[in-house]
């Protein structure tokens, strides 16, 4: 009780005793996390163990049945919805790539941008020189620059992966929850992935949910692993792999 | 741009056009009739009828040598049941077609959506349903019944006939019920029935499930008093009404049925046996016993090569609109409008129950009104008939149209002439 | 105008005046009087020839009531007719004897009315009363029941003593109640009558609500009670009634929704031709039975379940060439499949309207899906309640389907993984043509049932298409027992809002209930919760 | 700001419809009115009402494509908009009948009259006023809009379930608007109208002033539904559509969004209303009738959606064919309309606009390849803007 007091106080995002059921199935049972601020986080756990689940509970998608979900010490978010909680500075990319594939790269980002987001706002809204730097800017991040303007449905699947991270990039968030980004994607480009993250969590906190063992180990983080809807074990990637329990739930099987 | 503009739009108006120009052509030698019914829509199941019905009529005319030494030629359209359609669909025949008369609408919607149109291009309208009255317009003729001379003649033989003091009336939820059931309301507390004596009841459009309104008839009719239903139920809602009402085990000689709506059409989807001696109010029965009817009867199964087809009302109407117009073109020499409406007042023409109809000075015409019982055969046995009575377009038991009265001869001119302030109304005051 | 008042108490004050001297009197001379009568001169020969006792002439009597009494023209002779091919074949009235066969146009039928009728079935009461015939005696005493006399009462007092069967004895009791308030008898007599009556329920209430004004001050309360009794009775009962008509509206609705289920339900496609289907299955039931009135007439009581069949597999047919032609092609764009399957709708009825014709068409009921019985103090009719059967059979065989069978399975797969299922060895191709055959075939018997109760026509689809989607998506879209569930509760609460509200108002406010609903649950009554469904 | 908003919208396309239509809007009456009826570019009066008609469901056709075509939202009561906006005008004319009706009764309309109706409903005052008429032309349909859309979209009713929802709304109020004492004259609606501000329904000039209103409104819808869709709200609009969740978790209120075109469609679908209502002289609840939203959702995919040119196009070929098969073959005018929907969604799946559309930018895009092929170093690629134009 003590220690979860403690790092109440300077956590980004606080998760304590949070369950939720689905038709009488616990998804989520008590489970408790904390985030701090420029953290990068790597989650780990079998199929079904929560993972989304969770990032569903801190985005607003899904409401917990009970327990608390505190995001920079005092804002509750289980009050909060989807559109609250990414203008707060939650960004998440799921884990199938989902971009505006009808619209080019360069108007993916540009609606990403952090900008007012009401109604007239966008209605009256044109690209000021300031935006358009800022777009040039996650374009050169992202290795995308040559093709701003090429539909996203014409995109590859590491490139859509890639540009919905830019997306989230353009959104400023203060906390990146990232849902399998390497899935689907060769070698080469894992490993880019791997070093792009790290990039990005020097400025802000990254939840990294992934199942590719290599890619966490690319990482090199504090590593939480999932099973059953709570947490197994927590720590470094090796003193996680060899934890008996985490063997016998994730790795063994 | 702009001459693109016109081109498109002359190609449309062209494309749109193309019966008008076939219609041009054709105009010398044959003088052109519009049908207006609907084909297709909800209104197809009565309407397509009185289309068939019409293009005998103006085939046999064409045997008789056709009107004024020339062939008559019916055009065709399909306003589909959608009313704003049958405004468009008689502009087109009026102004494009050029016919000189038309016959048709069925719902009172669409005579009253296709009502300026005539008034506007001066054209003539023969409307052959019954219908709730409250109209009188220059350009239309209404053969069919106006409520005098179908709903107050029924409730008249019920309450001397079979004693009824305790009525119930049953309509479906739009105009012509509305009116006909304020009327009847009317009329029969001024003959001393007490209000709680009268039950109104509505029901939506294609009601099918009757079981609790066949019920609350059952328990109105268990106070002791001779009960009736009068039922202003439209069409299609009547096959379930009277299934319901013979599956409940209400017969005629205990709670009678007298329909406005029910005619020879509506009960060939019924098994009738169940329903022997419900009535219905019209002024034509198929099994009408006149050598003329025969006659019609014979020519119908002739020309629809089905001697299973019934024969209706509004086929009766239609058959005297068309003859009356016939003959006051034939007397006016021309099929202008405005000398055909001056010479078809006062015109008689036979009409199918043996007697003469005669169109009146109110666009309405004079014809008997006839009480049938249903028969195990899908047929009605007249089992009262009143002399001939005239259209009343103005219920003299509604408060605000009893002082009116209409009458189309010069001078008066005047669908709506008010005899208490001498004035005509729709003229501003 | 005047409210002349023909009762049945009248025709009967004839019927007894003329007893005294009519007594073994030859009813035929006054048969042959019909020829020339009007309705009111009939209905008193129809009370003269009764009060001649003479039982032989019950039959005729029959037939002037159901139309089948003709006179001869050439000598106005009247004959019980029936037909015998293109001719009739004429009986005498009394002697019951054939007077040889005539062509119709040499007979005129002697018209027959409302009154007419009633006064007939009172006659007849009297005269059947002491019949041999068990049921012939029950419907004289029902036939006094229903048109009380004071006068009846001593012919049921007479025959009261000679009767020794238990049901039609407590008839007779019911039938001498009430002819005996409208009576003369003693206040004690009457008192007694008031409380038998009590015990009918709600066909006594209009006999004791008519001599409510008449009656001595003394049994007034008496009355009251019992008026009060059979009232409080009769609203319990009307609860119980409701719940019978809001679950027959309801299986109707499940009937015209549970194809939609699979359709729309199971497999997705927003499929606007369903109400076609049904016409389908109705218009197979007609044409079932169209062939068996030519051919088989005899077999007519068979014709719902030759046509449950046939209407399977026509309707099962069509579904099975639209999904082949149109559909396929559309998985995946459900509101696309509402297009298209929109103008198949459109082109069905226009076809079924070439071929049949715009108008109604007779479809009959079976005996045994016609008329009704009483419980307690409510009316059941069998049509309804065997399309309460029907369609909670229908129900649990498809469930069973479903669930059960191999078939099922492979549906379920098929609808829920396509690719999987197809990975699987599954031939999702067939199995979704089945599919639809199926969902398409069960809205064709479903119009089987309809066509019981409904009319026949092109546009009969049209009016169950919307009530049908609103049940669907009520009760959850991929779940059968939502559908069940669903269709109940739609026509119960239907049934509950009519007669308060009436049955215009009672439908809008059920719409506006369901569009309030599906705001508080996005997916219906049983929707599937959990992660999969956003996917 | 505005300005920028507005000129966003003249692109290629949309200045040639807008053209055409300002053009059609001067010709069509001026041909009408101006020519002899024997001269071979006179337009009978009896065309230009036909093709004011089709105006008017271009226009609603419009309305659903913005919220269809771009937000997704299959809305299958866009007729009640459409009939509300028709009943806020026929409201109007009605009044201006005053006691020129047949019982000469100043305050009552006619049915009022004879249903013994004594004084006139709440609802119907001030319409008697053309301002507030208007202003009810918009404000009904939107507030329908509103508080439907409130509700639904923040209760995320969507897909098949919102479609089936919107189509309960309008059938709720067809079954209301029938009743007569819903005091909006039953199924015999209101007809019979006598003048618009002082001029007479049927005279020629109105006509034609009418029929230019209609021209006129159309173009002017369209430039706000293209201004619209072309700023970056609209691009946010077509994020809801392919990607709703997306969208939510970039920030954006979805529900916002989809309210505010809901409502904006409703309001075009009352003005194509209004205007539909003088020309053809009659509204009643028919026009609530579920099956004509259906058909306007058939204008929209067949002209093609998401386009705003397409259902315009869509909305007058399918009505001019309805209009020339109801009179040649009556018989089988459910079969063609029936056979178009079935080929459209079948072969045309993106409608005919949205299939020239799709095959001219593979063609381009394939250029721009090839361009972008030989000179990608040297920065080559086409703008933004000048894709945007494409589009």
């Amino acid at each position: 009780m003590n220690t979860i007091s403690e790092t109440r106080t300077k956590s980004l995002l606080y998760l304590e005793d949070v369950s939720v059921s689905f038709d009488g199935f616990k998804a989520i049972n008590s489970l408790s996390l904390v985030v701090e601020p420029g953290e990068l986080r790597a989650i780990i756990g079998p199929n079904g163990a929560g993972k989304t689940t969770m990032m569903d509970i801190i985005t607003g998608k899904t409401r917990p049945d009970t327990g608390k979900v505190i995001f920079e010490d005092t804002i509750d978010l289980t009050k909060k919805d989807e559109a609250d909680i990414a203008q707060l500075g939650i960004g998440r990319k799921f884990q199938k790539p989902t971009v505006f594939e009808s619209h080019t790269v360069w108007d993916n980002l540009e609606l990403a941008l952090n900008r007012s987001r009401g109604v007239f706002a966008t209605l009256f809204y044109t690209l000021t020189a300031e935006d358009k730097a800022r777009i040039e800017e996650i374009l050169v991040t992202i290795r995308m620059t040559h093709r701003k303007d090429e539909y996203a449905a014409n995109l590859s699947h590491g490139q859509k992966q890639w540009l919905e991270i830019g997306m989230l990039l353009a959104q400023e968030p203060k906390l990146l929850l990232v849902d399998e980004p390497v899935a689907g994607m060769t070698d080469a480009e894992t490993a880019e992935t791997a070093v792009l993250l790290r990039e990005i969590a020097k400025t802000r906190s990254v939840v990294v949910v992934e199942h590719d063992m290599g890619f966490i180990r690319d990482l090199g983080v504090k590593v939480t692993c999932l099973a059953e809807g709570s947490v197994l074990a927590e720590g470094s990637i090796d003193f996680v792999s060899s934890d008996p329990k985490v063997i016998e739930n994730y790795l063994g099987r | 741009m702009s001459f693109k503009a016109k081109l498109g739009g002359a190609l449309l108006a062209a494309a749109l056009s193309t019966t008008a120009f076939h219609g041009a052509f054709a105009a010398d030698d044959t003088i052109k009739i519009g049908v207006l019914h609907s084909l297709s829509g909800t209104m197809a199941i009565s309407e397509t009828t009185l289309k068939d019905a019409m293009l005998m009529l103006v085939e046999e005319q064409n045997k008789k040598g056709g009107v004024l030494g020339k062939k008559l030629e019916a055009v065709v359209v399909d306003p589909a049941s959608d009313w704003p359609l049958f405004a468009e669909k008689a502009r087109q025949l009026i102004s494009q077609d050029k016919v000189a008369a038309v016959f048709g609408c069925w719902t009172s919607s669409s005579r009253k959506s296709v009502l300026p149109v005539f008034e506007e291009l001066n054209s003539i309208l023969f409307y052959p349903v019954q219908y709730e009255g409250e109209e009188s317009s220059r350009n239309i003729f209404y053969t069919g019944a106006a409520p005098n001379q179908q709903a107050i003649p029924a409730v008249d033989y019920l309450a001397e006939t079979e004693g009824v003091e305790r009525w119930v009336l049953a309509g479906t939820d739009y105009v012509y019920p509305q009116t006909t059931n304020k009327i009847l309301k009317a009329y029969l507390m001024s003959k001393g029935v007490a209000e709680e004596d009268i039950m109104i009841n509505y029901t939506p459009f294609g009601h099918s499930d009757w079981q609790t309104i066949v019920s609350d008839i059952k328990k109105f009719g268990s106070a002791g008093k001779k009960t009736a239903v009068v039922s202003t139920i439209n069409g299609d809602a009547n096959v379930p009404f009277y299934k319901e009402l013979g599956n409940q085990g209400i017969k005629a000689e205990d709670i009678p049925v007298v329909a406005f709506s029910v005619g020879e059409e509506e009960l060939a989807g019924l098994d009738t046996a169940p329903l022997v001696g419900h009535l219905a109010a019209w002024n034509y029965f198929q099994s009408v016993d006149a050598p003329v009817n025969a006659e019609f009867i014979k020519t119908w199964h002739a020309y629809t090569k089905n001697d299973k087809r019934v024969t209706n009302d509004p086929m009766e109407a239609a058959y005297i609109g068309f003859n009356a117009w016939v003959k006051a073109v034939e007397a006016a020499g021309t099929t202008e409008t405005d000398a055909v409406l001056d010479s078809i007042i006062g015109v008689s023409v036979p009409n199918l129950s043996g007697g003469t109809s005669t169109v009146m000075p109110n666009h309405h015409i004079t014809k008997p009104v006839l009480i049938g019982e249903i028969q195990a055969d899908g047929q009605f046995e007249v089992v009262q008939e009143t002399a001939a009575v005239v259209g009343d377009e103005w219920s003299d038991y509604l408060p605000d149209s009893k002082d009116l009265i209409s009458d189309w001869r010069k001078p008066m001119e005047c669908g709506n002439f008010n005899v208490a302030t001498g004035k005509c109304g729709g003229k501003g005051s | 105008m005047t409210f002349r008042i023909f009762s049945g108490a009248f025709v009967a004050f004839l019927l007894f005046a003329c007893a005294a001297f009519a007594q073994g009197t030859d009813p035929k001379p006054l048969f042959n009087q019909l020829a020339d009568a009007n309705f009111n001169a009939a209905e008193k020969l129809v009370a003269e020839i009764a009060a001649t006792g003479n039982p032989r002439v019950v039959p005729a009597l029959n037939a002037f009531s159901e139309g089948d009494l003709y006179f001869r023209k050439s000598d106005k002779a009247v004959f019980a007719a029936k037909a015998a091919g293109s001719q009739l074949e004429l009986i005498d009235p009394v002697t019951g004897e054939s007077a040889g066969q005539v062509a119709k146009s040499a007979v005129t039928k002697i018209k027959v009315n409302n009154n007419l009728r009633r006064a007939i079935r009172a006659a007849l009461g009297g005269l059947t009363l002491m019949s041999p015939d068990r049921g012939a005696r029950l419907s004289a005493a029902d036939a006094i029941l229903r048109a009380p006399s004071a006068e009846a009462l001593e012919l049921v007092e007479a025959a009261l003593v000679k009767e020794t069967d238990g049901e039609v004895k407590a008839r007779m009791e019911e039938a001498r109640a009430v002819s005996l308030l409208s009576s003369d008898r003693s206040v004690d007599e009457k008192r007694a009558a008031i409380e038998t009556i009590a015990g009918l329920g709600a066909s006594g209430l209009g006999v004791l609500n008519s001599v409510s004004g008449t009656i001595d001050p003394g049994l007034k309360p008496d009355l009251d009670a019992a008026i009060a009794s059979i009232q409080n009775e009769q609203q319990l009962w009307n609860l119980a009634q409701n719940v019978w008509y809001g679950m027959s509206l309801g299986s109707v609705l499940l009937l015209a929704a549970i194809g939609l289920a699979i359709t729309f339900g199971v497999m997705g496609i927003i499929n606007m031709a369903h109400g076609e289907m049904v016409m389908l299955g109705a218009y197979s039931t007609f044409m079932v039975q169209q062939v068996i009135r030519e051919n088989a007439p005899g077999l007519f009581d068979w014709s719902l379940a030759i046509a449950l069949p046939v209407a399977f597999l026509v309707t099962g047919a069509v579904g099975f060439v639209i999904e082949r032609g149109v559909i396929r092609f559309l998985y995946g764009r459900p509101l696309e499949t509402l297009l298209a399957t929109w103008g198949v709708s459109l082109i069905l009825q226009q076809a079924i309207r070439t071929i049949f014709g715009p108008t109604n068409q007779e479809v009959g009921n079976p005996s045994w899906m016609s008329g009704s019985f009483p419980l307690g103090g409510m009316t059941i009719t069998y049509n309804r309640m065997w399309i309460i059967v029907f369609s909670l059979t229908i129900f649990f065989a498809l469930l069973f389907v479903m669930k059960k069978t191999a078939y099922g399975l492979n549906m379920r797969a098929v609808t829920q993984n396509r690719r999987m299922a197809s990975s699987m060895g599954i031939r999702t191709p067939w199995v979704d043509a089945l599919t639809f055959a199926l969902g398409s075939g069960i809205a064709g018997i479903a119009g089987v049932a309809l066509s019981q109760i409904d009319n026949v026509s092109p546009n009969l689809g049209q009016s169950y298409i919307i009530d049908s989607f609103m049940v669907v998506v009520f009760g959850g879209v991929g779940n059968l027992w939502g559908t069940l569930v669903g269709a109940l509760s739609l026509g119960i609460l239907n049934k509950f809002l009519e007669p308060s509200v009436g049955a215009v108002l009672g439908k809008i406010l059920v719409l506006v209930l369901i569009i309030l609903f599906i705001q508080k649950r996005p997916r219906g009554l049983f929707a599937l919760k959990g992660r999969a469904v956003e996917a | 700001m505005i300005t920028g908003f507005i000129l966003r919208a003249l692109e290629g396309k949309i200045v040639i419809a807008v053209g055409i239509l300002l053009a059609v809007a001067i010709i069509v009456p001026a041909l009408n009115l101006l020519t002899p009826p024997d001269s071979a570019f006179h337009i009978p009066t009896y065309v230009m009402a036909l093709m004011g008609k089709y105006l008017c469901y271009a226009l609603l056709a419009l309305a659903l494509d913005l919220v269809w075509g771009y937000c997704g939202i299959l809305s299958l009561g866009h007729g009640a908009f459409f009939a509300l906006g028709g009943y806020a005008m026929g409201m109007y004319l009605m009044r201006q009948i005053g006691s020129r009706g047949v019982y000469g009764n100043p305050d009552l309309p006619d049915f009022m009259v004879f249903l013994n109706w004594k004084e006139l409903p709440w609802f119907w005052y001030g319409l008697d006023m053309f301002p507030f008429a208007m202003a009810m032309v918009l404000i009904v349909p939107g507030l329908l809009a509103f508080v439907f859309g409130w509700f639904a979209f923040r209760s995320r009713v969507n897909g098949v379930y919102l479609s089936i929802i919107t189509q309960a709304m309008t059938y709720a109020l067809m079954l209301a608007f029938f009743r007569n004492d819903m005091g909006f004259g039953g199924n015999n609606g209101l007809t019979d109208f006598k003048d618009i501000l002082g001029f007479q329904v049927q005279a020629g000039g109105t006509r034609a002033v009418l029929f230019a209103m209609s021209a006129f409104m159309l173009a002017l819808c369209l430039i706000v539904a293209s201004a619209i869709t072309r700023s970056k709200f609209g691009k946010v609009l077509v994020g809801v559509r392919d990607a709703e969740s997306r969208v939510r978790f970039l920030g954006f209120r979805v529900e916002n969004i989809k309210l505010f075109t809901f409502v904006v469609s409703a309001m075009f679908a009352g003005i194509a209303g209004a205007l539909f209502v003088p020309q053809v002289g009659i509204i009643n609840p028919g026009e609530f009738a579920p099956a004509n939203s259906i058909e306007v959702v058939v204008w929209t995919a067949v002209g093609g959606r998401g386009t705003l040119i397409g259902p315009i196009i869509g909305a007058i070929l399918v009505n001019a064919g309805k209009s020339f098969f109801t009179g040649a073959f009556p018989e089988f005018w459910l079969f063609a309309l029936g056979g178009l929907f079935i080929a459209v969604t079948l072969f045309l799946p993106k409608g005919i606009v949205g299939t020239i559309q799709h095959g001219w930018n593979a063609r381009k895009a394939l250029k721009a390849a090839a361009d972008a092929e030989k000179g990608r170093d040297a920065g080559a690629a086409p703008t933004v803007q000048q894709v945007q134009a494409a589009e």
